[in-house]
């Protein structure tokens, strides 16, 4: 009738399209990109049509929006952000900024590309990406997702020394207020 | 009996912070016994980026200090600019600068708004002023060519005049905007449950609040009517007809009602400006970028922004980039200081609806 | 608190909007389209490009680069590069296209990239989007444009005034109208190419814009030592592809030379600002025959090259043709002495009134010195090949100047006719009207053909000049004393060359004319005169169509001999002098170097 | 012994049953919040997809065995509940465990998810979850109150803590006891908005004030099991509500439609309305529905 | 004239008070008083309780790098007349030091903060001279003149490959003239912007 190999297919099946249609998104501005956020996930392009919704904690959330630049400040806090995520987890960066410094190319405080510094699945183009831009790239993740390609975590896990050696290179310490949980 | 005090961090990955900043509570039970600000976080270092830039090439770059809000920047950094060099704007590209700052003065308290009652639970309000809101950016897209950074006022005028069927495009939003302010009234300003969680909250002494530096609609919040607008009227300010509205209180409902009554006068002088433009040309042309050397010289220009008043100092010695410019953001004061102050006693709940009535915006603080 | 019962019902009103139609965007089912000038990604008409690369200069974010197209080359006019920019830098603050002096250059609707290969964000507009014209949004005419299209008029006596004297005409610009004419540049350089001597006009031109003007002159004296000669009289090549010109009228490169070197009052002061660095002496020696400005500027560069040189110049003035061929009211005689005694003073010889074939022969000059540079320009004027020429009352043009700015009075009468339209004609044209006479130019093509400056032409017609166009002279026409009384000339019409070529004038048959003259003033052209070379030299050297011909270097086929000036280019203007005096220098350099 | 199908079956489906309306009420009031706020909002069933999602994350992180515990004493507290209320009416299948003294078992399991939860949270370490369980628990102290006072009133009334009953009691709907005694049903429904968590009374989960509370710290297919059991413990109270006040259901349109409308109060408040402080939260139900329910008691002692 | 008239009475007053300082009426509302650096403090205190400037609107610096100075902006509002003055002084650049005036206003607490982390002015009497904005910044503060932010930035951050080709304008044209461009200029150049 059936065998195992079928039953995982199935369940991998089910598993991808939930995981295409139920994307939270970790509440963290971390730059000027933040603005077009509210107006993709409120009415006028209601961004929960497709499932994606915010989630206040990154313990339970499934993609990280870098929207924007990164100061050495921020970026301390985001890769420690990431690092609370849990598996799957996808990186979406917005705007010049994430790619090749933007228009602080040049500034002491801010990274220039974040692909160096944590494992990045979709780029978005705009500086800012508009709400279609932004939706259009949550289209692209769940075409990634569903083809399997979206490997982000997988791929920080195995280059871990990698992007800790990147990190490092910008972030002198790693002090943070020590939580402890 | 002292309880025991825990230290809590709200922020720079929170919910209810606004912006990416952080503020570290000292709790004792549901009582903040101490805040700190730390801020850095959106440090882009734009007075070390704008040294490294001509005066042109700023532009592009001032409007993203304060993201919700970009004009008010460019339209300062162009009247320092202006005031340096002496140089004359066209008296429609006053008219249609006057027409874009109120513009995002409108846009910036729709978000407010969202921000505002969200943070207090009423998730559907901001479903409706960010949405609405959008239809400004529309406006803004046109006008401008981007929803978000305008790029649009500078040195010398606008950059464009305004496209055709604007000024009816404009109209009718504005129509549709005094149709919805009455909605917006009934379920956030009258709702009881929103008094209850804002009346008495966030206190500001009115003569502390004149010491401290707090400016724009905090203040006027205080009943203080202090309005760069109508202090010192830039632009074309003094042909227009509005009222500052001051509310009594201090609290964060007073706040939120000098800004709702600053809604409809922002509408009512749009219609103005758009009745009495005048024709003409709208730009009078800088030199060329490339060659552009300001005269040597200082100034210090204000722009009332939403969150209160903007400054900039610039100085120019004589080079084709500026000397220096620093950026005074009304935030500076009320996100760090102030904030600090007001804070020790309130209950966690209202720390995040004290910020966002203080129309904290952590990327002016540290540019 | 008392009971607030509105507060509690009136939010409910709220779910009034249950019923509404929701006014949500369906992206991507339903599209929005993007506002008519919406700032997207770049397009760019490649052919309209030039590749000035000011769109890679005033980007802050260093977000455009300048590259190589295949299929684009390197042209005069054309650096054959072309924008690339870099859309992980990009802000699309438009500041690329409101400075694009050709209006290549705009923003389109288009925003929507999304990807996951971080490095596929270089974008070529116009390559990579080769359709990008149909969706064009933000774009930039001259009225929006942030470059300035106007020029700052020069100012100028009025014609009235003018031909009162030989007082200048153009009257310079003041420091103010210099530095905003400066600031009009966008510092491309293509304007270099185009220069026969490549004059580093971008940089000095900076150099006014940034009040440096000290600077200014010190890269004006680094390939040109007759910047202010240039800086009044020369036939700037380089405003004609000057990038702004696409649009507007170009820089006044050549008025910012001119405001540039005029900074400099005197000798001492020029010398004090250029410091030049004059090598020690070497021992070789070199003789330059001719003072014209290619003599003048290959003697300046051996002489700081440590070369003993020596000019020998038939006439009692040094500058040759700008001396004598060029009226006071365009370049006045004290310039000129200022440049010659800079030059004097950092060790360049003259022996005046010296006239090689006369004075002294070819053959000792060859003896007593290493190399030898032939300078001696076209003196000699093509004859019209009418009739009655050689009367009296029809004279040459160059012998008519050159006697004018000797300050030799010649009596032309109050009726002149001037036979040509290049600038000799016009220069004669404009010096007879100094001397009251009534002046008429007859040209054989139309006005738009005429070789001599538009300037010179709008000069003259405000003085007075009437020009006759499409006009043939066929005949002088004596008097019983054999003195010119009357020109007769024929209409032409103008026939288009079938091989493309520019057309040709052809006489109307039966249209002809006379007209009443005093003197008729012949200036088409002039020719050199080699009499002076030994009979082996001329066997040697190669002529053609009466120029010597020369190498790269300038060089002649006899190898100590070098050539320059009119009489080895076609171009027959001072820079083109200067540049043949500048590449002499390095060929002279590397001959006697070579030899020793 | 004598095995009973027909129960087997009904424990079997019962939760199954509630944890599909219950997920699919969610994603309808998802829907309806949506359309007020002037937008279409996620597909109906989205609360399942991201309950798939959650199940199907590859990794989850665990502080400690209490946190583990913590939905599981939820989702047990939650299945519980429900096979101590009879779903239908009269029918062999859904009638479950339901016994005489159930209102009283049920009380005291409707705390008991609640303070699994707030173990669990306990553990995570994270202040936040801290803040989060002891803004819960003192919120439940204050809508226990009203709900245990309208349920005296019933219970009084009726003489009976048996919900099968009061079922029985209310056989037709003139006799349903929002009828019979409206003033506990108000006292009833008061308490019953909080017990939903809904705005104005979200004031444990509050995003902008705390994160999300309790479940903070809770990720993959913790929080999947804190979704599962939220599912199904609000169908619970429904059940609950519609079967103490609204006559219970006989069949399945009937419950569906009682319970949903039921579902529709605080669904409806909750959209138009801020968030409480915690204070103002217990306050308001120590005020307005504290002093309904004693006067509930009231009337019936007088009536009695 | 008669429009200055508040602003020219205010400027009397301050030089009348401070003899050494140097009052221009810049423009209306802006009074700009140029002071030696140890009367900046009596200044201030004399605006602020005698003359009811009591809003203090910002503090700034502006480094001269050529004369070796920082140059310190404090700027004053008085709400009733609404003029602003702009107390400026200069200081030393090497060892910067200058008073704290957190006492007369609290907000002039993060302003010195700033100014001490961007420039590195040590203010006397600030208790709260903590990190501000940056994080474990090593080097020069950033906001003086001498530091290079862009060579920083190469070297500190990563700037992604693929952009090797380009060419310049100018050495092409170069190039294919032969011209040899002299050192000259490099400092307004407009290919340097």
């Amino acid at each position: 009738m059936y065998n195992d190999k079928d039953a995982k297919k199935i369940v991998d099946i089910i598993q991808s399209y939930a995981r295409k249609h139920s994307l939270w998104v970790v509440a963290y501005g971390t730059g000027c990109g933040a603005i077009e956020i509210p107006p993709t996930m409120t009415s006028r392009y209601d961004a929960e049509r497709f499932g994606i919704r915010g989630s206040a904690t990154p313990r339970q959330a499934d993609v990280l929006l870098i929207t924007g630049y990164l100061a050495v400040k921020t970026l301390k806090r985001v890769i420690r952000t990431y690092e609370q995520m849990q598996a799957p987890k996808f990186v979406m960066g917005f705007g010049s900024c994430t790619i090749n410094g933007g228009m602080y190319w040049d500034s002491y405080n801010t990274i220039n590309a974040l692909d160096r510094y944590l494992p990045v699945d979709v780029f978005i183009n705009g500086c800012m990406p508009r709400p279609e831009a932004v939706i259009s790239g949550f289209i692209k993740l769940q075409q990634l997702i569903s083809e399997g390609k979206a490997e982000g975590a997988e791929k920080y896990l195995k280059n871990l020394e990698w992007y800790r050696e990147n990190q490092n290179k910008v972030i002198p310490n790693w002090n943070m207020p020590d939580y402890n949980w | 009996m002292r309880e025991k005090e825990t230290t809590l961090y709200l922020g720079p990955q929170h919910p209810g912070i606004t912006g990416n900043m952080m503020v570290k509570l000292k709790v004792a039970g549901d009582t903040v016994v101490k805040a700190e600000t730390h801020v850095g976080y959106l440090h882009r270092a734009f007075e070390k980026l704008m040294e490294q830039r001509t005066w042109m090439q700023s532009f592009p770059i001032v409007c993203r200090i304060c993201v919700p809000e970009p004009d008010p920047n460019e339209e300062n950094l162009a009247r320092a600019v202006e005031e340096i060099e002496g140089r004359e704007v066209p008296e429609r590209a006053k008219y249609i600068r006057v027409m874009a700052l109120e513009l995002s003065r409108l846009a910036a308290y729709m978000l407010w708004m969202g921000g505002q009652s969200g943070g207090l639970g009423l998730y559907t309000a901001p479903q409706w002023s960010v949405g609405d809101r959008d239809y400004i950016l529309d406006l803004f897209e046109e006008l401008t060519g981007g929803r978000i950074y305008h790029m649009y006022i500078w040195a010398g005028g606008v950059r464009r005049d305004l496209p055709d069927g604007f000024k009816e495009r404009v109209l009718k939003t504005m129509d549709y905007f005094e149709s919805r302010l009455p909605e917006y009234d009934k379920l956030i300003f009258d709702n009881a449950i929103f008094k209850k969680r804002t009346i008495g909250i966030g206190v500001i002494d009115k003569e502390k609040a004149l010491e401290w530096g707090v400016v724009g609609p905090p203040l006027r919040g205080c009943g203080i009517k202090h309005d760069v607008r109508i202090d010192e009227p830039y632009e074309i300010y003094d042909k227009l007809e509005f009222e500052v509205p001051t509310v009594e209180g201090g609290d964060i409902y007073a706040r939120a009602m000098v800004r709702r009554r600053e809604m409809e006068q922002s509408i009512s002088m749009i219609r103005q400006v758009l009745d009495k433009m005048p024709g003409g040309p709208v730009y009078n042309k800088v030199p060329n970028p490339l060659n552009w050397y300001v005269p040597k010289g200082d100034a210090y220009v204000k722009t009332e922004s939403a969150r209160g008043e903007f400054g900039y100092y610039a100085v120019s010695d004589g080079s084709l980039k500026p000397r220096r410019v620093h950026v005074r953001g009304p935030a500076y004061v009320h996100g760090v200081s102030l904030l600090e102050r007001i804070l020790v006693g309130a209950n966690i709940s209202d720390v995040s609806p004290i910020m966002n009535s203080l129309g904290v915006c952590p990327p002016e603080i540290e540019r | 608190m008392a009971f607030d019962i509105k507060g509690i019902i009136s939010p409910f009103n709220a779910l009034k909007q249950f019923g509404k139609t929701p006014h949500t965007v369906k992206y991507p089912y339903t599209k929005k389209e993007a506002a008519e000038r919406y700032r997207g990604f770049h397009f760019n008409d490649l052919e309209e490009c030039i590749g000035c690369g000011t769109c890679a200069t005033i980007c802050q974010n260093k977000a455009i680069d300048m590259i190589e197209i295949e299929g684009i080359e390197t042209t005069t006019g054309d650096s054959g590069l072309r924008p690339r920019v870099d859309n992980g830098r990009c802000c699309w603050c438009a500041l690329c296209v409101e400075v694009c002096p050709t209006g290549s250059l705009s923003l389109t609707k288009d925003y929507l990239h999304v990807t996951d290969d971080p490095d596929s964000f270089l974008w070529t507009p116009g390559v990579d989007n080769p359709d990008g014209e149909k969706i064009k949004s933000w774009v930039s005419d001259v009225e929006h444009s942030l470059l300035d299209y106007q020029r700052i008029p020069m100012r100028e006596l009025e014609g009235k005034e003018r031909v009162k004297s030989f007082a200048e005409v153009v009257l310079g610009y003041s420091e103010e109208e210099a530095r905003e004419e400066a600031a009009r540049c966008i510092g491309c350089g293509l304007c270099t190419d185009n220069c026969p001597v490549h004059m580093h006009i971008p940089e000095y031109i900076n150099a006014i814009a940034s009040g440096h003007y000290d600077d200014a002159v010190r890269l004006i004296y680094d390939n040109n030592p007759l910047g202010e000669t240039c800086g009044k009289v020369c036939t700037r090549r380089c405003e004609d592809i000057c990038a702004v010109s696409k649009r507007g009228e170009p820089i006044a490169i050549r008025w910012l030379k001119r405001f540039a070197t005029e900074t400099a009052a005197n000798k001492e002061i020029i010398a004090e600002i250029v410091e030049p660095e004059i090598l020690p002496p070497n021992g070789h020696k070199v003789a330059i025959i001719g003072a014209g400005p290619s003599g003048l500027t290959a003697a300046y560069y051996l002489a700081m090259r440590g070369f003993d040189v020596t000019i020998f110049e038939s006439k009692a003035h040094a500058g040759g043709m700008i001396m004598y061929g060029i009226p006071k009211y365009r370049l006045p005689l004290d310039s000129i002495d200022k440049q010659v005694e800079y030059m004097k003073s950092i060790g360049v010889k003259i022996q005046y009134n010296t006239k090689v074939g006369t004075d002294i022969t070819f053959d000792e000059l060859h003896k007593n010195f290493e190399a030898v540079f032939v300078g001696i320009g076209f003196e000699v004027p093509y004859s019209i090949g009418i009739e009655g020429e050689n009367a009296e009352g029809s004279i040459q043009a160059v012998n008519y100047l050159r006697e004018i700015n000797s300050e030799r009075n010649i009596d032309i009468g109050d009726k002149v006719v001037v036979i040509g339209g290049g600038n000799v004609a016009i220069d004669a044209a404009r010096v007879s009207r100094r001397f009251g006479a009534d002046v008429t130019i007859l040209y054989r093509r139309r006005v738009e053909d005429m070789p001599a400056d538009w300037e010179e032409i709008e000069g003259a017609e405000d003085e007075g000049v009437h020009i006759k166009t499409q006009a043939i002279p066929l005949e002088n026409i004596l008097d019983e004393n054999g003195r010119v009384k009357a020109i007769k000339y024929a209409n032409a019409e103008m026939i288009p060359d079938p091989d493309g070529g520019r057309p040709r004038p052809k006489i109307i048959e039966g249209d002809e004319h006379v007209m009443e003259v005093t003197t008729v003033i012949g200036a088409i052209g002039q020719e050199a005169d080699y009499s002076f070379f030994s009979e082996d030299i001329k066997e040697k050297i190669e002529i053609k169509r009466g120029r010597i011909v020369v190498n790269d270097l300038q060089q002649t086929s006899v190898p100590w001999l070098f050539a320059g000036g009119d009489i080895s280019n076609r171009r027959a203007d001072a820079i083109s002098a200067v540049a043949d005096g500048y590449r002499a220098v390095k060929g002279i350099e590397k001959y006697i170097l070579e030899k020793s | 012994m004598e095995i009973n199908w027909s129960s087997v079956i009904g424990i079997v489906a019962t939760p199954v049953i509630a944890f599909i309306v219950g997920v699919l009420y969610g994603g309808a009031v998802r829907k309806i919040t949506a359309r007020v706020q002037n937008r279409y909002g996620p597909p109906i069933t989205q609360n399942l997809f991201d309950i798939i999602k959650l199940y199907s994350k590859k990794t989850a992180i665990q502080h400690g065995v209490m946190q583990h515990l913590g939905p599981v004493f939820a989702i047990t507290a939650s299945v519980t509940s429900l096979y101590f209320i009879p779903v239908i009416k009269d029918s062999p299948y859904f009638q479950n465990f339901s016994f005489n003294g159930d209102l009283i078992f049920l009380l005291y399991m409707m705390v008991f998810g609640s303070l699994g939860m707030a173990l669990g949270a306990g553990q995570t370490g994270n202040p936040n979850s801290a803040i989060g369980v002891s803004r819960g628990l003192s919120q439940m102290v204050g809508y226990e109150i009203p709900f245990v006072l309208a349920l005296v009133a019933i219970m009084i009334q009726f003489k009976t803590t048996s919900l099968n009953e009061l079922l029985a009691v209310q056989d037709h709907f003139t006799n349903w006891i929002i009828f019979q005694s409206p003033l506990a049903f108000v006292a009833g429904i008061l308490a019953f908005l909080g017990m939903m968590h809904y705005a104005p009374f979200d004031v444990v989960i509050a995003p902008a004030e705390i994160a999300s509370g309790p479940p903070s710290e809770f990720g993959g297919k913790y929080l999947g099991l804190m979704m599962t059991s939220g599912s199904i413990f609000a169908f619970v109270k429904l059940v609950l509500f519609v079967d103490i006040f609204l006559g219970g259901a006989s069949d399945f349109i009937t419950l569906i439609i009682k319970t949903f409308l039921l579902y529709m109060i605080p669904v409806l408040t909750g959209i138009v309305s801020p968030r409480f402080r915690t204070e103002q939260s217990i306050l308001f139900f120590w005020k307005w529905p504290t002093f309904i329910g004693i006067l509930a008691i009231i009337v019936v002692v007088l009536n009695g | 004239m008669e429009e200055l008239k508040i602003e020219k009475e205010i400027a009397e007053e301050i030089s009348k008070t401070f003899h050494s300082a140097e009052v221009t009426v810049k423009r209306e509302k802006r009074v700009v008083v140029k002071l030696r650096d140890d009367l900046i403090t009596p200044f201030l205190s004399y605006a602020k309780n005698n003359m009811n400037f009591i809003h203090l609107a910002h503090i700034s610096c502006v480094d001269w790098l050529e004369d070796n100075k920082f140059e310190l902006i404090y700027s004053l509002l008085n709400y009733d007349n609404k003029v602003m003055i702009l107390a400026k002084t200069y200081i030393d650049r090497e060892n910067p030091e200058f008073v704290s005036h957190t006492n007369y206003w609290d907000q002039a607490e993060t302003y010195e903060r700033e100014m001490r982390e961007m420039y590195g002015i040590n203010f006397k009497g600030n208790k709260r001279l903590t990190e501000f904005i940056l994080e474990d910044w090593q080097g020069i503060p950033p906001m003086r003149r001498d530091f290079d932010t862009v060579k920083f930035s190469q070297d500190t951050f990563y700037n992604r490959p693929g952009r090797e080709n380009a060419q310049d304008v100018r050495t092409t044209v170069t190039k294919k003239s032969g011209e040899e461009i002299p050192e000259i200029g490099k400092d307004y150049t407009v290919r340097n912007l």
